[in-house]
């Protein structure tokens, strides 16, 4: 059944990674990239990287899409016909295509548990994490713990990103005078939305703090947290979001997760242990381990909310000065 | 066993409904007729099938977040039909009645 | 036929790099070669999660009565490029709208013949 | 107490001050910290340089982990070396910056300059001090993203263009890159470098692996502008804010060679990508080509950042070849060119930008007649030129020495001879410039104008490195020792077997 | 487990379906429809997996997709009124030049 639901849904990516090959209109080609985020989230959650699913939907069906439709947004929705048609791409992929193949001929089975990958460094996680580090969640004690410095590092490329988007786009000023913008004709929607948003942020806290048990930490919270905000400046305009939350604060914000996590980093090598160290935060190690990762997880929802949502703000900011000339 | 009974006959009616509201969706002939039909079947169907699975549970945090599921989509799913509708009219998309109507027009 | 059962997952997930790969180096729009971009990483995602599963293996997540995990590194590798594609992502994006602004155009060949690039 | 956790400081001290930088919100004020901060990590390299020569390799368990489990770092003298250099040179465009970017930058984005600086500072240092073939991937995109930011920071809007395309190439790469890790760790079950290593070398010509290694080779290789695919290189480097380009020409390109000479001599052994897989023949070929095509394009341009950027490519061609004669000699003669050449290139696009900031053009045209108006920034250029060319007395003459005589050393005499013809390319090139600068009347350009000498805080960094080159020329002594060091412990032939001993703090040794 | 597989497999063709409207779609609106359909599919299709293989703790997955795609269809149809707007003012400039 795994196998055939494997397939299915394979079958249908590659219909529509196909389907964008040849599309024209830009609009459809995003919607169905949405869509191939959505069913390789699917594929995750079927080969059971429920974690992976969890980013996968919110980063790439959520926070691309909007972005892209942003940008389509300022850049017009057609893409033009190119009559210069050359062979050296198809050429390229044909031969990198073949080369990957090749690669596949001498791999470890699928599934096969006796596969080096399942061999070497992995039993120790799925063993001994849970009393080493004492989480369920053997994705959060890898990830927060065993590799902590690649964590640190994405944290860092996050804050980079959203330096990136700063730089090129700029941040839109908190405008008191700004005309209330939004989807203004929609009562209804306007009033679910009102109804809904506490309840996302509610759940976007319910996954920064459940994550040491279940599927979810610090980034999908930060991620989700931004989308209750997107949706609020979607429906009741910007203008009202950033009297909400005002951009130079969600710079500071960015700026302070990063100094969270690699404060962590800088006390454990105070208290005598290695860079990011957790043992040493308390006096039990396991307490320390719990600890540690709470404290860096915090560090890493608030980074990914606050650069996630200053991104959706700079591009919503571009809309919005074109708007009103 | 009751329940397990009761569940299997939500699924089938969940899944029923479901297959319906996605033929709906290819065989109706223009895009109101067929918001229509994939939104009212969609809500139901998401009622049953989430009903039934809620049956299989033994009514703890799961349930209630199959609840909190259920809510959600029955409070987003209309809202965006109804929204998505309502531009597509406002973008200027005619019912099927009212195309047939300007082509008479026209032709007069 | 144990072959095909054995490698079938890897072939498709090939071929899903390839489509992303060919719209990034194809596409004369920028916006599609970022589209093009992601789904080229999404797939080499799809790769690194099928290394690591096992099959009636389950998520790694413990739980009672479960023995079999799959395994949770592949995992944690990809949570980190996920969020690294975004990332890249929003700069590629930003770039397109000052590009628009400068040149009035994101189609690669109009912007090509405006600043005759090296 | 700091001193076992020496190794993780030049990450950690960027990455902390990065953000520190944004929330000092003051221009000058986050010029005086990011230069503070990098001139710590500069004086900690040279520190770590001086203990891996004595000691051979450091390494230290982030997080108390140790390795293959935990991420491990690890530096050896290549490492230090390189790492040095990157420091060092970002110190120096840190100071040099100030005045350079007030020119070329819009002021409401100097704290973000600063703070991309130093971000991507962290992912350089991080990527050579890293043992984890994976982090090292994460550090390449951190670097990555933020140069992208840098480059795109200039006013010219073909900067936009140039970093698009940087950044699609650039993504491309790392995609690349983390398939090769991949099927790496598919086949091995591990990521960190040694211990991959080991694992690697008891495969013998597995299809996987193989294709493991071509997928990381062409994706490195897009990362450091080989030959056929260098073409974001000479736009991005042309149209990026000068400082930006000082920095990266001379600090980027050579982070990514050390990334190819760690993964083919560290983790895939030498023996196994030259002789099982023929690398050598492909590499040299593709030097060989981007020496003569890449020179030959710098002759013919006339924006002289252009001709600076053509030229970068064709010394990577010269890294490249040093690498693919295989033997420890030609190794050695590589990374000295990296060390070298770091050095000049850092000094010319300096006296470029320096040449901008006071007539706002770097045309070849604009140059012409500056020999008297510039004469401190041009006896710099024409110093650093020369090095280039590789004229005795200077850093470049060392490094070319060196790499004749590795080719010699291996029969390939046609290879010493070719390097020496490329040479000559290289006398066009940056002849033409010093031909304009001193041999030629004022052009419309500057004609009637006063032009003033560079701001001093602009002429103290360039000729800290144009002395560099002397110095490097005449005493070799620190250069060559380390770069021999580096390529003797890189070349032998087996990697020392795999001690899981981490070097965890004990209670003991903080007492 | 037969009727859990069967409502799987039910659910993956209506995917299909809609997915299949999604590619080839008449107007636009159909095509958001489909997208919208297949979102809310798949918000199903995950929670009854879960049950399937027997880890039904996994629903906070499918909140997510509730989540997102409710987003998405905000966003669409934020992109049509204001890409509207626009054509309507490039319409009107048109105008005054012609006129």
């Amino acid at each position: 059944m795994a196998v055939f639901i494997d397939l299915m849904l394979l079958g249908m990516l590659a219909i529509t990674a196909l389907r964008v090959i040849f599309l024209k209109d830009l609009f459809a080609v995003v919607m169905l990239f949405g869509i191939y985020s959505f069913l390789s989230a699917l594929i995750f959650v079927n080969l059971d990287a429920v974690d992976v699913a969890f980013t996968e939907a919110a980063v790439g069906a959520g926070i691309s899409t909007v972005l892209m439709l942003g940008t389509l947004a300022l850049t017009g929705r057609k893409e033009k016909t190119n009559n210069h048609k050359s062979w050296l791409p198809l050429l390229v992929v044909v031969a990198t295509g073949a080369a990957l193949i090749y690669g596949t001929l001498d791999m470890p089975p699928f599934g096969d548990p006796n596969n080096p990958a399942q061999q070497h460094v992995a039993p120790r996680y799925i063993q001994d994490s849970p009393q080493e580090v004492g989480l369920p969640n053997m994705v959060t004690s890898v990830l927060a713990s065993y590799r902590g410095f690649d964590t640190l590092g994405e944290t860092a490329v996050v804050f980079a990103a959203a330096i990136g988007v700063f730089s090129l786009l700029g941040l839109p000023k908190r405008d008191r005078a700004a005309i209330e913008s939004g989807l203004k004709s929609h009562l209804v929607l306007r009033v679910v939305a009102k109804l809904i948003i506490p309840l996302i942020l509610l759940f976007a806290l319910y996954v920064q703090f459940h994550g040491d048990y279940g599927p979810g930490g610090g980034f999908q919270a930060g991620v989700i947290a931004a989308a209750a905000i997107i949706l609020y400046a979607l429906v009741f305009g910007l203008p009202l979001a950033t009297h909400v939350l005002q951009p130079s604060l969600l710079k500071v914000l960015a700026a302070l997760g990063v100094l969270i996590y690699a404060g962590t980093g800088v006390v454990s090598l105070f208290l005598g242990g290695n860079f990011l160290d957790y043992n040493v935060l308390a006096s039990d190690p396991i307490a320390g381990q719990h600890l540690g990762i709470i404290i860096i997880e915090l560090g890493v929802g608030i980074t990914v909310f606050a650069a996630m949502l200053a991104i959706f703000y700079a591009f919503a900011g571009q809309a919005e000065r074109k708007n009103i000339p | 066993m009751i329940l397990e009974t009761l569940s299997i006959i939500f699924l089938v009616l969940g899944a029923f409904f479901s297959i319906t509201g996605a033929i709906g969706l290819f065989r109706f002939p223009d895009f109101f007729t067929r918001v229509h039909a994939a939104s009212i079947t969609d809500s139901i169907a998401t009622l049953l099938i989430i009903i039934g699975l809620i049956l299989r549970t033994d009514f703890g945090l799961i349930a209630v977040k199959l609840l909190f599921i259920l809510i959600f989509l029955l409070l987003t799913s209309p809202t965006a039909s109804h929204a998505l509708a309502k531009s597509a009219r406002h973008g200027g998309l005619l019912t099927m009645a009212e195309t047939r109507d300007d082509k008479n027009k026209e032709a007069h | 036929m144990s072959f095909i059962i054995d490698y079938y997952n890897y072939w498709i997930v090939v071929f899903l790099m390839m489509a992303g790969f060919y719209i990034v180096i194809s596409a004369n729009n920028l916006v599609k070669k970022v589209v093009g971009l992601n789904i080229f990483q999404t797939s080499v995602f799809m790769m690194y999660i099928s290394i690591g599963k096992v099959t009636n293996g389950s998520a790694p997540i413990v739980a009672e009565g479960i023995t079999t995990y799959s395994n949770p590194l592949p995992h944690v590798l990809i949570l980190t490029a996920i969020v690294v594609g975004v990332a890249t992502t929003a700069v590629g994006l930003a770039l397109i709208v000052r590009i628009k602004r400068a040149y009035g155009t994101v189609e690669e060949n109009e912007f090509k013949d405006k600043d005759d690039l090296i | 107490m700091f001193e076992q956790h020496l190794l993780v400081l030049p990450i950690v001290l960027p990455l902390i001050a990065a953000p520190i930088c944004i929330l000092l919100m003051k221009s000058h004020l986050a010029w005086v910290f990011a230069t503070i901060i990098s001139g710590l990590s500069f004086f900690i390299s040279v520190d770590l340089l001086f203990a891996t020569l004595e000691q051979g390799v450091l390494n230290y368990a982030v997080g108390g982990w140790e390795s293959p489990w935990g991420i491990e770092l690890r530096i050896d003298a290549a490492s230090a070396i390189v790492l040095s250099v990157v420091t060092g040179i970002s110190t120096l465009v840190l100071v040099y910056a100030k005045e350079s970017i007030a020119k070329e930058i819009d002021s409401s984005r100097h704290t973000l300059f600063y703070s991309a600086h130093l971000l991507c500072l962290t992912g350089l240092s991080g990527i050579l001090i890293t043992g984890d073939a994976f982090n090292l991937f994460v550090f390449l995109e951190i670097s990555s993203l933020s140069t992208y930011t840098l480059v795109s920071l200039a006013s010219d809007k073909r900067c936009l263009t140039a970093a698009f395309r940087y950044l699609v190439m650039g993504t491309i790469g790392a995609t690349f890159i983390l398939i090769g890790v991949g099927m790496m760790y598919m086949k091995t079950g591990t990521l960190n470098m040694l211990d991959l290593a080991n694992r690697i070398a008891e495969y013998d010509g597995n299809r996987t692996i193989n294709t493991g290694l071509a997928f990381i080779l062409v994706g490195v290789s897009i990362k450091l502008a080989l030959f056929p695919l260098h073409m974001w290189l000479p736009p991005a480097y042309t149209h990026a804010p000068s400082a930006v380009s000082a920095f990266l020409a001379s600090t980027a390109t050579k982070v990514a060679v050390y990334v190819m000479i760690r993964f083919i001599f560290t983790i895939y052994g030498a023996e196994y990508v030259f002789f099982t897989m023929d690398m050598d023949i492909i590499l040299m070929v593709l030097a060989i080509v981007a020496i003569f095509k890449c020179s030959f394009m710098a002759t013919v341009q006339s924006n002289i950042k252009t001709v600076l950027a053509y030229s970068s490519v064709a010394q990577i061609g010269y890294m490249i070849l040093g690498i693919s004669l295989v033997s420890s000699t030609g190794l050695m003669a590589g990374l000295l060119h990296v060390f070298n050449h770091a050095l000049m290139k850092g000094a010319l696009f300096m006296a470029v930008g320096a040449v901008f900031y006071r007539i706002g053009s770097v045309d070849i045209k604009a140059f012409q007649g500056l020999g008297k108006q510039m004469p401190l920034t041009m006896a710099a250029f024409a110093i650093a030129g020369l090095s280039i060319i590789g004229v005795p007395l200077t850093a470049g003459f060392v490094s070319k020495w060196y790499l004749v005589t590795a080719a010699i050393e291996q029969q390939h005499w046609i290879v010493a001879f070719l390097v020496l013809i490329g040479s000559l390319l290289a006398v066009v090139y940056i002849g033409r410039i010093l031909e304009a600068a001193y041999f030629k009347k004022p052009s419309e350009l500057t004609e009637g104008k006063t032009i003033k000498e560079a701001p001093i805080l602009m002429l103290i960094p360039m000729w800290i490195l144009v002395i560099a080159n002397i110095y490097f020329g005449i005493d070799t002594s620190l250069s060559v020792t380390a770069a021999d060091t580096a390529a003797q412990w890189l070349t032998q032939s087996i990697p020392e077997p795999f001690v899981s001993i981490p070097s965890v703090v004990t209670e003991e040794t903080i007492k | 487990m037969l009727i859990l597989a069967a409502t799987c497999i039910a659910i993956l063709s209506v995917m299909i379906l809609a997915l299949a409207r999604a590619l080839k779609a008449d107007t636009v609106y159909d095509r958001i429809l489909g997208v919208n359909m297949f979102g809310t599919k798949t918000v199903l299709f995950i929670a009854v997996i879960g049950f399937f293989s027997g880890r039904p703790d996994f629903l906070d997955i499918a909140i997510v997709y509730a989540l997102i795609n409710f987003i998405g269809m905000i966003a669409v149809l934020r992109f049509f009124e204001y890409t509207a707007a626009e054509e309507q003012e490039d319409d009107t400039a048109k105008e005054d030049r012609t006129s």
